[in-house]
Parts: structure tokens; sequence; C-alpha cells
């Protein structure tokens, strides 16, 4: 058994992890911003879809994984904006919405595939590495980290980013406020709609900018269903993160150590069935909030459209 | 007068959905018979579909999906129509039900032969989706014939997660995870799947720097393959049907299995570029012995067996 | 006081309202209103509970629009479209519910507004809040989440918020509610400095002799009408006793001296019976945003009315939680007619004959989308004759509260109405009428005439002295010490969560509660 | 301590309407539930034109084979079954203001109990005692499945629906481990239960193909509607939901209510989970999952969690999947556009709702 654990192996599981954890993070950052302004996105999977469809076939007609992303990004807005528009202008329920847009991409974006792809299922040629002087010359870690392409970076960036957006930025004051009580942000002289149709258009980006990585760099094709709930657990870790963007990194990271150890244990020869590895995550997150439940507290106006005056 | 094929997912995946569709189609046309196809139905109740389809006629019910083999049967009875079901042997019922468990194990394990003398770094890798009987038997044979070919070759199973049938990603991920591991040829079984294990291959190299080969199971992807395919396990299930619909006009219908085989060429290895000459003289040679019974392959259904084969061939 | 600043620039209205009428379903909260709001005055604008008054405040703070009418702004009609653009008109507004984040600091709700791009300036804030406050007398910790601060130091820190905008029209809805009677004498000082330099102030309370003392014009509002207005020549003219019978005879229609000033009604406490109510030692364990409570004891015996004196955010809210069962206490005990019932559930207290009657109508004493006649009863989900074995009788409850509503006033326009329709007062009464209903026999009121109109405060007392009356222990908590003083045989002081003292209610009673709430003793 | 009094309020902005309705009441919601359901089938109907599909013949196909056909309206009561009881314990949940959203998760494991218990049970006693103790037994199992985020909830305040969702996850991945593992049918190759025969399963009505678990779903529904508008304990569920402070004020015992909700509800979903299984499907596969809670949960909204509304969206749901997979497959549109249908639908029925309330709110103004 000994040849079974070498560096490369490792280092593959580590590279795979992140891989798989990229777009829950991303996912997961959008729904956190949502969440922070008071806006419960369940339609989040929805917009990972039109993320990974619209960002595969920008990638694919135009050769540029960087013109996928794009259009990723701009597919997931495209949703967030019907969502934006229902939701958060007039006021619908964010459920109901929410999942019906699901729903809707799950078909659309299925359709659409079946009668452009389903006879040729292109394929993407590898995504190129950023490799990062040095630190990718460390052994088994050095390439499981630091030979991703720049968006992975650009991720991760992006979790201080938001970190330093929500605790040190008049927006991440306007975000918290539109969550908290959005009425005091309105007689501050803030329009709420627009905070909260901002917040759930950068949900929409990230979360097509989810999706497209998903399918250009994670799997390198589009196929129906793609996302096989991503989105869902975008939900799970914005929700657990509680308006903290590196927490959402660590769940996701968390996911996605557990996908590779599946594999690891796999190939280790250790006979566990699938299913039961797959609820490790679960599990581990279910006796977080067992053992820390109280702290799991969210935004007061989560969910409830704003409305001027509204008595 | 026409006969109906029910598949879980649409006909365009170039394996068991396609394979299925396109085998009916044929032999309805060969014996002069309408086929209806209803495609995406899914892994859910389809006794509405079988029911419409026998109300508009069909005279034969081809439930073609592991799924569909508890529905199906009650439908036959309740209607009074002929089905065909997958993977229930002890479910035959004269002039009601008929079974065809299909398994490429023999083309299987002449994929492991070949995996086996082809494999540079002598280490191969089994990936799949999930782990349906149809699949177990394929990669415990190919692990068989791989040990058989050379006891030497590594090799390395792993199942991306429990349903991952549409999981593209999850594909690529294990199978770039495999292929670190040392594998330079993997051995593909996943519907959707399976195309982000191609993608891995193509877009992945082996320890050594060289191509990294794939072989798949029941389709043919040479169409859409970009050089790195190098062989599959292709079913061909028109004689099955074939038979079928002969047993139905003969009144024998469910009183046999239907089997596939290397021996009617419905089960049959796909010769590639990739494939030298010699090679794949030599895994003729091993078809026929396969054929003669000179080569025994048993299938091996279960889950939990396949994975105690993989280790105990692992060590 | 104003008068040398108010004549150089009479005349030049900074808002002006003309004809401004605004329906909401089933009511016109404004019925063709004319205002008219200048520099250097103070407005007060008064009117019974659902008069309308926060509904024209909400028009000239951008939340809503008129119907009919319009607004006019340094003589230009202007329609207020947006919070953003009130502000922007230099229309500062103190609302009457909190319009602070809980979840953020003071300092962070203060900068709310600004572009979104920038980094808060919380330097430039502070130096400008320390200016104001010098100025101003007063003292905000700005670093303290808004959550922790009392419901008082809140009120201060949204005053603050609008004079750090450079408001040239100061709103404040009932503002002084939440205020002791010495920050409320600040507060009239605040103003009349304002003014002074040259900003108009509209200042709505339901407290006249606050309206005779820090106003310089008056209009009263009535059903939505304007039904009067004092202007400043004739404010300046008339006495403070004078003003407030006018007032009240614009309010009411009939003639009578200060409405407050009742007289105590000699009462027949029963001093050898035993106390209906007794707590010993009752603690309560702090928490991250309230006080907690230490070894408070005391008795009521029937038909005495015990007050709670104290600087709001000192545990009155905890002590009548405990006392009701809503917060599980540490230690001590809770006596009722000498049986033990520290140990016993809300409900099980209430049907025992312990009521509690909070002062956050809507966050706890209601549930705002459920109609006017539920709510009667939601203390009595389950009880005949409203519930026979578990089966609503639609009947019995719409009967009963028909009765309830014509017996407390409340003004609704139907039973199936959303209580949080209602204005403040008619909830109160929605309230009082559930829990002085049959059963009672020791009932606490928190703040029982918060926000509450001069008619509706004079009746919830009356209430409260008739319950006592009945035999029934009171115990009654209020910031307000005129009301505690009116109402009262005993008074007790509460500070830190502690009973630093207790009273008769004797002449000197006011002095001495004084000295204890300075920390001095009695 | 804002624990989660967020969704909630949402909630009851549906609730305030309990009271009785009026004919008139009723006519004018079918024609605001008809007319968006048109404008979604001419929206659909501009796609389906654009794959090149004639609209009309696709609806004239769900319309017949979902609904006007004899085989079609019964296949469509039978798929209603288990709808029916799903969307009974979301309006528990629902209208107490808690957020179950792991129905799919309890439906899952109330089937995978009720197919590895009935066919044992029948073995050894009556049939309609077996199925008896095979419903309670699926119920009580996804009681006891929803206990975690029921006491986290009742006693930590951890919102449900992170843990809901999670426990959905997990209840998924724990239903296919006990097909597999410890309740899989030993005489079959493929990994599924034990197959309950097709004579033991809940009868049929009269001479058609309607599962009796239709009656039961519709018992379950209509139940559950006249206890949460008409009993005491309804109306305290209710204050639950909309205003958890005024409950605690009210000495409702806010932690047991909680508590009894979730295990309602969950309950409700593990019958619905039963009813598939004994009435219709016979067995669970290894790997299944229907997912109707997904589709349920806009239904009951849209119901403003009033039961009888939520009838009519089940049954216009299932006649929409019935139909739409028959018309997919005759005019050759991939089924995935069923989807799509549905949520059109959902979003127009929102829209119409929403255009509604203003249009009343203006009138009465
Ligand atoms: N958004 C609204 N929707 C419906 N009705 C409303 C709304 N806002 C106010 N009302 C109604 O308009 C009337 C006037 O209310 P308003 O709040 O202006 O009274 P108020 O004079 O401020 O009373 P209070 O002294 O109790 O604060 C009340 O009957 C109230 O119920
Ligand atoms: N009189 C004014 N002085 C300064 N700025 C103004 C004035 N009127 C409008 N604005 C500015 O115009 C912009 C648009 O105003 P506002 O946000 O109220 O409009 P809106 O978004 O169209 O409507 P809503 O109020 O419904 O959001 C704002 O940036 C506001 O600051
Ligand atoms: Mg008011
Ligand atoms: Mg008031």
């Amino acid at each position: 058994m000994t040849g079974l654990f070498s560096e490369v192996f490792l280092s593959a599981l580590l590279f795979g992890a992140v891989t798989a954890a990229i777009p829950l993070l991303l996912a997961g950052l959008g729904e956190q911003m949502s969440e922070k302004a008071g806006v419960l996105n369940i339609g989040i999977e929805g917009m990972m879809l039109a993320g990974a469809y619209l960002g595969f076939v920008g990638a694919f007609y135009s050769g540029s994984l960087w013109l996928g992303f794009l259009t990723g990004a701009a597919g997931g807005v495209a949703v967030a904006m019907i969502m934006a528009l229902l939701c958060v202008r007039i006021g619908l329920n964010q459920i109901v919405i929410g999942i019906a847009l699901t729903l809707g991409l799950e078909g659309l974006t299925a359709l659409l595939h079946h009668f452009q792809f389903s006879r040729s299922y292109p394929r993407l040629p590898a995504a190129d590495a950023t490799i990062i002087p040095l630190l990718s010359d460390i052994p088994v870690i050095g390439p499981a980290f630091f030979k991703h392409h720049l968006i992975v970076y650009l991720a991760v960036a992006l979790v201080f980013g938001m970190g330093y957006l929500y605790r040190r930025t008049q927006l991440g004051l306007n975000l918290q406020a539109a969550g908290d009580k959005p009425a005091a942000l309105d007689v501050a002289g803030i329009d709420v709609i627009r905070t909260r149709t901002i917040a759930v258009l950068t949900t929409g980006a990230l979360a097509g900018l989810g999706g497209a990585y998903l399918a250009n760099v994670g799997a390198g094709l589009f196929i129906p269903f793609i996302t096989n709930g991503a989105g869902f657990l975008g939900i799970v870790l914005a929700m657990l993160a509680r308006g903290r963007p590196v927490w959402v990194l660590f769940g996701a990271l968390l996911f996605g150590v557990c996908l590779s150890l599946t594999t690891a244990m796999q190939v280790a020869g250790i006979n566990i069935p699938t299913d039961v590895i797959q609820m490790l995550p679960f599990l581990a997150v279910m006796i977080m909030l067992v053992l820390f439940g109280r702290r799991a507290s969210l935004p007061a106006a989560l969910g409830i459209p704003y409305e001027r005056g509204a008595r | 007068k026409s006969i109906a094929i029910l598949t879980p997912e649409e006909g365009t995946d170039y394996g068991w959905n396609q394979q299925g569709i396109d085998a009916a189609k044929a032999a309805g046309k060969a014996a002069g018979v309408e086929v209806v196809v209803a495609q995406g139905l899914g892994y859910g109740d389809v006794r509405p579909t079988l029911r419409e389809l026998a109300s508009d006629g069909a005279s034969l019910l081809i439930a073609h999906a592991s799924g569909y083999n508890t529905s199906a049967p009650e439908i036959a009875k309740e209607l009074k129509v002929p089905v065909a079901i997958v993977d229930t042997p002890n479910g035959l019922e004269k002039g009601l039900v008929a079974d065809y468990t299909l398994s490429g194990h023999q083309g299987a394990y002449l994929a492991g032969r070949l995996a086996a003398k082809m494999s540079r770094s002598k280490s191969v890798g089994i990936v799949v989706s999930g782990e349906p009987p149809s699949w177990n038997s394929q990669s415990a044979a190919f692990a068989q014939g791989v040990k058989a070919e050379n006891p030497d070759v590594k090799i390395t199973y792993a199942v991306i997660g429990p349903a991952a049938y549409s999981d593209a990603a999850g594909g690529k991920r294990v199978t770039e995870s495999v292929i670190a591991s040392g594998a330079d040829i993997i051995f593909g079984q996943g519907n959707g799947s399976s195309f982000g294990m191609l993608q891995a291959v193509e877009t992945t190299k082996a320890a050594d720097g060289g191509k990294v080969y794939f072989i798949d199971v029941i389709g043919d992807k040479s169409p859409i393959d970009k050089g790195f395919l190098l062989s599959s396990v292709v079913w061909n299930i028109e004689p099955v049907y074939a038979a079928m619909i002969a047993d139905i006009k003969a009144d024998t219908f469910g009183t046999k299995h239907y089997t596939i085989g290397l021996k009617d060429d419905s089960v049959k290895l796909l010769k590639t570029a990739a494939i030298p000459d010699n090679v794949w003289a030599e895994i003729q040679t091993l078809r026929e012995d396969v054929i003669s019974g000179k080569i025994k392959v048993d299938p091996v259904y279960d889950a939990a067996a396949v994975r105690a084969l993989m280790t105990s061939v692992a060590q | 006081m104003s008068g040398s600043f108010s004549s150089s620039v009479a005349g030049r209205d900074i808002v002006a309202l003309e004809g401004v009428t605004k329906r909401f379903p089933g009511i016109v909260a404004n019925d063709s209103v004319d205002l008219s709001i200048r520099p250097g005055e103070v407005h007060v604008l008064l009117g019974e509970n659902g008069a309308g008054k926060s509904t024209l405040i909400g028009m000239l703070s951008g939340l809503q629009q008129p119907d009919e009418g319009r607004i006019l702004v340094d003589g230009k009609p202007t329609p207020i479209t947006s919070p953003r653009h009130a502000l922007a008109l230099g229309i500062g507004t103190v609302f009457q519910h909190m319009m602070l984040v809980p979840t953020l600091t003071v300092a962070e709700n203060l900068l709310l507004g600004g572009p979104w791009w920038q980094r808060p300036r919380t330097e430039e804030l502070e130096a400008r809040v320390a200016e104001i406050t010098r100025r101003l007398g007063i003292t905000v910790k700005l670093h303290a989440k808004v959550s922790e601060l009392s419901l008082g130091e809140q009120q201060q820190v949204e005053i603050l918020r609008a004079m750090v905008r450079n408001s040239r029209l100061l709103i404040l809805d009932e503002s002084t509610s939440m205020l002791t009677p010495k920050g409320i004498d600040e507060l009239g000082a605040l103003m009349r400095r304002l003014v002074e330099q040259g900003l108009a102030i509209v200042f709505i309370t339901h407290k006249l002799k606050e309206a005779a003392a820090f106003g310089d014009r008056i209009s009263v509002l009535k059903l939505g009408r304007k039904v009067g207005e004092i202007p400043p020549e004739r404010f300046r003219a008339l006495g403070e006793q004078a003003i407030i019978s006018e007032i009240v005879e614009l309010m009411f229609g009939k003639q009578k001296d200060d409405p407050e000033a009742v007289e105590r009604p000699v009462r027949t406490v029963q001093a050898e019976a035993a106390p209906l109510l007794q707590v010993a030692d009752l603690a309560v364990a702090p928490t991250d945003n309230a006080p907690g409570l230490s070894s408070i004891s005391f008795d009521i015996r029937p038909g005495e009315i015990l007050g709670i004196a104290g600087i709001d955010g000192n545990g009155q809210k905890q002590l009548a939680e405990a006392l009701a069962g809503q917060r599980a206490a540490t230690g001590g005990s809770v006596r009722l007619e000498g049986v033990a019932i520290e140990a016993l559930s809300v409900g099980e207290r209430r049907r025992r004959g312990l009521r509690y009657l909070t002062d956050d109508r809507l966050g706890e004493g209601t549930v705002g989308t459920f109609p006017v006649s539920i709510n009667f009863f939601l203390k009595q989900v389950g009880a005949a004759p409203f519930w026979r074995h578990g089966v609503e009788q639609r009947g019995e409850i719409d009967e009963r509260a028909a009765q309830l509503v014509r017996e407390y006033d409340v003004r609704t326009p139907s039973l199936k109405t959303p209580v949080a329709r209602l204005s403040g007062g008619n909830i109160q009464k929605v309230l009082l009428a559930r829990e002085l209903a049959e059963g009672a026999k020791v009932v606490i009121f928190n703040k029982p005439t918060y926000g509450l109109d001069l008619a509706n405060t004079l009746a919830s007392r009356q209430r409260i002295r008739d319950t006592a009356a009945r035999g029934l222990a009171v115990l009654l908590i209020s910031t307000d010490l005129e009301e505690l003083l009116a109402m009262c045989d005993r008074l007790a002081v509460i500070a830190n969560g502690a009973l630093v003292g207790t009273v008769e209610n004797t002449d000197d009673a006011r002095t001495r509660i004084g000295r204890l709430m300075i920390g001095l003793a009695a | 301590m804002s624990i989660d009094t967020a969704p909630t309020a949402s909630a009851t902005a549906l609730d305030a309407t309990s009271g009785t309705a009026t004919r008139r009441d009723i006519l004018h919601r079918l024609l605001m539930t008809l007319g968006p359901i048109l404008i979604a089938l001419i929206i659909a109907g501009c796609i389906l034109l654009a794959v090149g599909v004639d609209p009309l013949a696709y609806y004239g196909f769900v319309l017949e084979k979902g609904l006007f056909s004899p085989l079609g309206i019964q296949q469509t009561l039978t798929r209603m079954a288990p709808l029916l009881f799903l969307a009974a314990g979301l309006i528990v949940a629902f209208r107490a203001g808690m957020w179950n959203l792991g129905g799919d998760g309890q439906f899952l494991l109330g089937a995978v109990t009720a197919a590895a218990s009935a066919p044992v049970l029948v073995q050894i006693m009556p049939s309609w005692l077996a199925l008896t103790f095979s419903f309670l037994i699926a119920m009580a199992v996804a009681m006891i499945w929803s206990l975690i985020p029921a006491l986290l909830r009742a006693y930590q305040g951890v919102n449900e629906i992170i843990t809901t969702l999670m426990m959905t996850f997990l209840g998924t991945s724990l239903a296919n481990v006990l097909v597999k593992l410890m309740f899989r049918d030993p005489s079959t190759t493929v990994p599924q239960t034990r197959t309950l025969p097709v004579e033991d399963r809940l009868p049929r009505l009269f001479e058609t193909t309607i599962t009796s678990g239709l009656l039961l779903g519709l018992a379950a529904i209509i139940i559950v509607h006249l206890v949460m508008t008409r009993t005491a304990f309804g109306l305290k569920l209710r204050i639950v939901g909309a205003n958890p402070r005024a409950a605690v004020h009210a000495g409702l015992g806010v932690s047991g209510l909680t508590v009894t909700v979730f295990a309602i509800s969950a309950g409700l979903a593990g019958l619905a989970g039963a009813v598939d299984i004994i009435g219709v499907q016979g067995n669970v596969r290894a790997d299944w999952n229907p997912a109707y809670g997904l589709a349920v949960i806009p239904a009951v909204f849209l119901a403003r969690m009033n039961g009888f509304a939520a009838i009519g969206f089940v049954f216009l749901l299932s006649v929409l999947s019935i139909g739409g997979e028959s018309a997919a497959r005759r005019l050759g549109v991939p089924n995935h556009f069923t989807l799509v249908l549905v949520s059109i639908v959902l979003i127009v029925l929102a829209l119409a709702e929403y255009v509604d309330h203003r249009y009343n709110q203006s009138r009465k103004a």
C-alpha cells in the first residue's frame, strides 16, 4: 500500500478539494451578501445554472475562459435581475420566486443543452494555471494550492475584500442596516430597494461566476443539472457563516476536503459506502450547530420585503 | 403493431439510453413495427407513462432502467401488456414479463486485458459515478482482466458519489485524482459524469508526461473523441429486442432470459486507432477463448463484492 | 422668549402644508390640513391618538406622499419624494418609533447615509458630535451598540442624528415620552437654543404642560382635521393655565382647568389585610444588553397601588417580566395570596390572577396582523366560552369583543381590522381590556400611559384606580413621576436593578423620591 | 437575541386571511388563478414556438392527457396523494412560522421505513393492521428525524432553515444507506427494499387506478386546515408563527409548541412518503428521490397556507406533471420543458396575487 499516497496523489486530492470548494465559496459569498441585506435568495441554484450554461457557451465559442467567466456572471445577474425585480422591487415572496427560478433554470438550461450540445458534448481544453513562484515549490501544498487558475486566487482575495467591505465601508453599513432595520436605513436617506437590489445583483454575479467556474474549470463542459445542489449548499454555508466571509471560505473548504476524502478512502481501500462519507460534512456542521447553535442568528428583516411607510 | 421504450434520460448520451433507443428503433424497423420512444422520464414513478403507452396500443413496453422493474411488471399484470425489464432474472412471467439482464462483463474483461497490456505505468483506474449492478459486473470483470494479464498492474477504484450520475465536475475531479495516483488508463462508467471523466483524461497528463487513455462502456463516443478514447465496451441491444419481438409473435414471450455477450458481437470491444494491431490481434484471440469457455468470466453484481475484489486485487 | 428673533424672519415659512389629505384603507388620516412652519418657532402639534400627527410627519419626511394638497418648501411647491430628499431639503425627523439599527454602534448609525463608496468618516464625526453634545450638554456613548442602550439613550441619539445633519427643520414626534423629568426640561432648553439659532421645530407631545412650556405656536389635530391653532402672539399673551384650558377646549370641546391635576382620591387600603403579592429577594441575572435584578423585596396589599419610579432602563422591564414569569429568576420568592408562584409558568400565573400589561404593545402585547377581536383573547386561547372542546366559537368571541370595544372605547374600523393598524392609544385600550378582564387579583402595569393622548391617559389612569378600588393589588411602573405621585399609595425607586428605597406618598414624597433617584438617601 | 422573527412576519402577512370566504371571494380567487395560468401558458407557448413546437398542440395534449382523458385524470389524482400530505405538513409549519424546508428528507425516511416494514408486517398480521402500523412507523421515524432541528430551534434559537436543509441532505443519504445496507431485498441485484405485493397495497378507488391514498391526503389537508383556522390549538400555533414574543407574553409554551409543530409537520411528510410507497410504489430503490417538496413549497405559499386552495394548486401541479410528460413525448420536446412551464406558472401566479392585492388596496383607500 505504500505507493498509494504519493505526494502527487495527495496534492491532486487537495487540488480537487480546492476546485470543488470554489463554486461553493462564490455561491456562499453571494448568498451571504443577499442575506446581509435581508433577502433570502433561494434562487441561487438557478443563478448558478444560468452562470454555468452561459459561462460555458461564452468560453466555448470565444475560446477565452475569462470571457466565459464574464458571460457566466452576466447570466447570474440576468436571473438575479428577475429576483430583484419581483422580490425586492415589488415584494413578492422570496421563497416562491426563488424556488420557481431554480426550477425554471433547471429546465431551461437542460432544454438549451438538448438543442445545442446534446450530440456533440463539447469540452474545453484545460484551464491554464497561474503558478505562484516559490510557494508552488512546497511539496504537496504547493501544487495543491498554488497552481490554480487566476480566478481562484481572486475568489480567495474576494473573501478578504468582502470582509473589508462589510466592516470598513459605508456600503457595508448600508447592507447591514438593510437587513436588520430597513426603515432606519430609509430614513437615513439611503434607498433600501436600491441597496437590496445591489446586493441581489452581486449575488447573481457571484453565483453565476461560481457556476461558470464549475462548468468551465471544474468540469470543462456543461451538462444538465450540473450544479447538483451546490446553490443550496451555498445557502447553508452563508447562514452558518453569520456574515463573516472567512467562515464561508472555511465551510467551502470543509466540503471540498470531505469530497476528496471520499476518493482518498476508496483508494486506501477503506470500505465505507460513499453515502456515509457524503454525510460527513453535514454531520460535522450539524454537530457544530448543536454545540454552538445559539450563535447562528440572522438579520432581523431577512425574508421580509421592504415597503416604505407600511405598518 | 407498435412497441414502446421508456428511458430515464434523453437518448443522446452516447450510452445506456442512446443504445437502448437506437436498438429499439432498429429492431422495430427490422420487424416492421412502429417504435414509440418515451425518454427523459427520470427515476421516479413511470406508471402513468406505462399505462398511457399501453392504452395507446403498444404491444410491448420496454422498461429500459433498473428503476422501472417494480412498476413495469405490475402494469403488465394490470393491463395484460407484455413488458421487458432489466436486471431481474427471476421476474419472468409467460406472456407478460421478460427480463434482459445485460452485462458487458465479458467485454469488460477484454478491456481489462487490453488496459493491462497498454498501460505504460502499470497502473490503471476505474472511475464510476454510482454502483448499479450492471456497472459493478463490468468493474469487476475489468479488474479480473487486468490481473489475468499482469498481476503487477495496480488498480485504483473510485466512486464519485452515491448517485453522482450528472456530476460532471465530480467526474473530472475524481478522475484527475486517480490519474495522479499513477493511472494512465481510465475505465470509466457514468452517464453525464463520464463526459467529465473524458475531459479529465483529455486535459491531464500521466505521470510519465504522456497521454492518458479512456475506456468507455455501453456506447460509442468516437464521434466526439479527440484522440483519447482507447476503446469502449459497446453493447448492441438490437438482437435482444429483435428476439423479444419474435417471441411475442411466437407466443413464447416471457419464457427466456435475453443476454448479450461476445459471441454474437452484441458485446464487443471498440477498435480505435490507438490500439496497435498486434495488441488487437491478441485481444481477438482472448475473445475466442472467452466465447469458447476456455476463459471463464463470472459477473459480480454486488457493490460490496466488487469493492472486496478491488482491495484484494489492489494488494 | 423668542420674540426678537421670530419677528425678524416672520412670515417666511420654511415649510407650509396646503390642504394636505392622506387616506389609508378605511380611514382619512389627514383631511385638508394647512400648517405653516417657521424658523425660530417651536410649533407644537397636539391631538388624540390616531389624530393623524405621525402621518403628517410621514409626509414631511418623505415616507409618504399626500393624496391631495401640496407641500411648499421655502415658498415653492415641492413634492417630497423620499427621505433622502427630505434630508436634502434640511428636514430632520426623530420618529415616534425607533429608527436606529440595533446591531450597529451609535457612531455607525450616525454615519448611515453617507456616500456608499466612502470609508465611514469616524474621526470627522467624533469631532462634530463632541461639538454638538457640548453645546447641548448631553453625553452619548459613540461606540456602544444601539441594542445596549436604554430607550431614553436611544432617543438622545436620534435627536443628535438630526442635529449632525444640519437640519433646518427638526421634527420631534413624541420624543419626550421616554425621558425623565430632568431630561424633558433639558430637551425643552435645547429646543429653545435651537430655535434661537434660526431652526424651525415641530414638536409632538401628549403632555399639555410641555406644550405650554416649550411651544411658540400650537396646532391641534382631531380626527385628521386641524381644529385650531394658537399663533405665537396669542401664545405669548396667555399664561400656562390659560393655554392649557384653551387647548383642552380645542381638543375636547369642554372647559376644564389643568386636567392632569386630579385629586388623589382617598382610598381604602386595607392596612390590616394580608398582602396579595409578596416579593422577597427576587434576583435576575443580567444579560448582554439589560441589567439584572438583585434582592428585590416588597409587598402589596389589596387595594393598594405601589409605584416603581426610576430612570428608564434600570430594571423595570426585568422586574415586570420576572413577576409575570416571562424571565427566569435566579433567586427569591414571589407569593400570590400567600402561595409561592415563582416556579409557575406564565399561563399558570395568569390563571391564578396575576396580570401583566406590557409596555411593548406591538412587540409582544399584540399580534399585529391578527384582528382586533382575537387580540382581546390572546391570553385565553382555548378557554370557555370562546372555545369549546378546543373549537373556536366565533359568535361568542365577536360578541364579547364588541362589548369590550364599547366598554373601553376602542376606536377601530371593525373587529376584523388587524390590530397593528390602530393608533397606539387604541391598541393600549385593547390591552387594558384584556388584562383587566375577570379573575384579576394582582395587576402589573408597565408604563400604561406611554404614548397616550390626554383623554386616553386620563381614562387609563381611572381604570387603574378603579382596579385598585375593587380590592386588587396594583404594581405601577412608570417613568412619569407626576403620574406616580398622582396615583400611588407608596412609591419605590429602582436603580441599577435594585430597589433603593420605598416612601409613602405623602406631601414630601416628590423631594424624597428625587433624592433617591439621584442616589441620595431619602 | 433576534432569533429569526424574519421570515415569520412575511408568513403572517399572508395569514391575516384566516376568516371565512364568501362565494364571491371564491369566485374571485378562481378567476385570479385561472387568468394568470392562461398568461403563463402564453409565455411558455412563446418558448415552444421558439423551439418549433406548436403550443396549441402541446397544451391540447397536456389537458387531454393530464385532465380530460379518464386515464389521465386517474393518474393525476393518484399523483396528488403524497403531495397533499406534504402540503398539509408545510401548512402546519409555515402557519406557525417554522420554515421546515426538510420535507424531502422526512419524506424519504418515511418512505424507506414504510417500505421496510409493510412487506414484513403483512405476512404476520391482517393487511389493514399491517399498513396502519407501517404508516405509524413512517410517521414516528420522520417525527424523530425532525427532533434535532426542532430542539435546536426551540431551546437554542438556531434558525431552522439551515438545520432542516442540512437534515434533508443527511436524510437523503441516510435513506440510501438504509436501503443499501439494512433493508435491502436479498432476492434482487438492484439495491431496493422488499416489494409490497400489489394486492396488499392501499385499495384503489372503485374500478379506477386512483389510489385511496388520495382520500387520506384530502382528509389530512382538510383536517389540518380546520385545525389551523378553527381551533385553539391552531390559533396558538399561528400566534407563535406571527409573533413569537407575543406568544411568550401570552403564556404559551413556545418551546413545546415548536417541537409539536415540527413533529406534526415532519410526521405528515413521513406519511406522504408512506402513502406513496404503500399506495403506489411498493418499494424504495436506492437513490430514489422524487424531490416533491421543492415543488410543493411554492404551491403552499400561493395558496396562502389555505388548505382548500392548496388542494387546487397541488391538483394543478399534478396535471402539469402528468400531462406535460405526455405532451413532451408526443411533440418531441425534452421532458425538462415541464419544469420551465411550472416555473412560469408559479411566477405569474405570484405576480397576479400582487397585482390583485394592490388593486384591492387602492379600491379600499
Ligand atoms: N400605513 C398605514 N396604513 C393604514 N393605516 C394607517 C397607516 N398609518 C396610519 N394609519 C392610520 O391613520 C390614523 C392616523 O395615525 P397616526 O399615526 O398619524 O396618528 P397619531 O396622531 O400619530 O397618533 P398617536 O398619538 O397614537 O401616535 C390612525 O387611525 C392609523 O390607524
Ligand atoms: N431636492 C433635492 N435635493 C437634492 N437631491 C435631490 C432632490 N430631489 C431628489 N434628489 C436626488 O435625486 C435622486 C433620486 O431620488 P430618490 O432616490 O428619492 O428617487 P427614486 O429612486 O426615483 O425613488 P424612490 O424614492 O422611490 O427610491 C436621489 O439621489 C436624491 O438625492
Ligand atoms: Mg403618532
Ligand atoms: Mg402615539
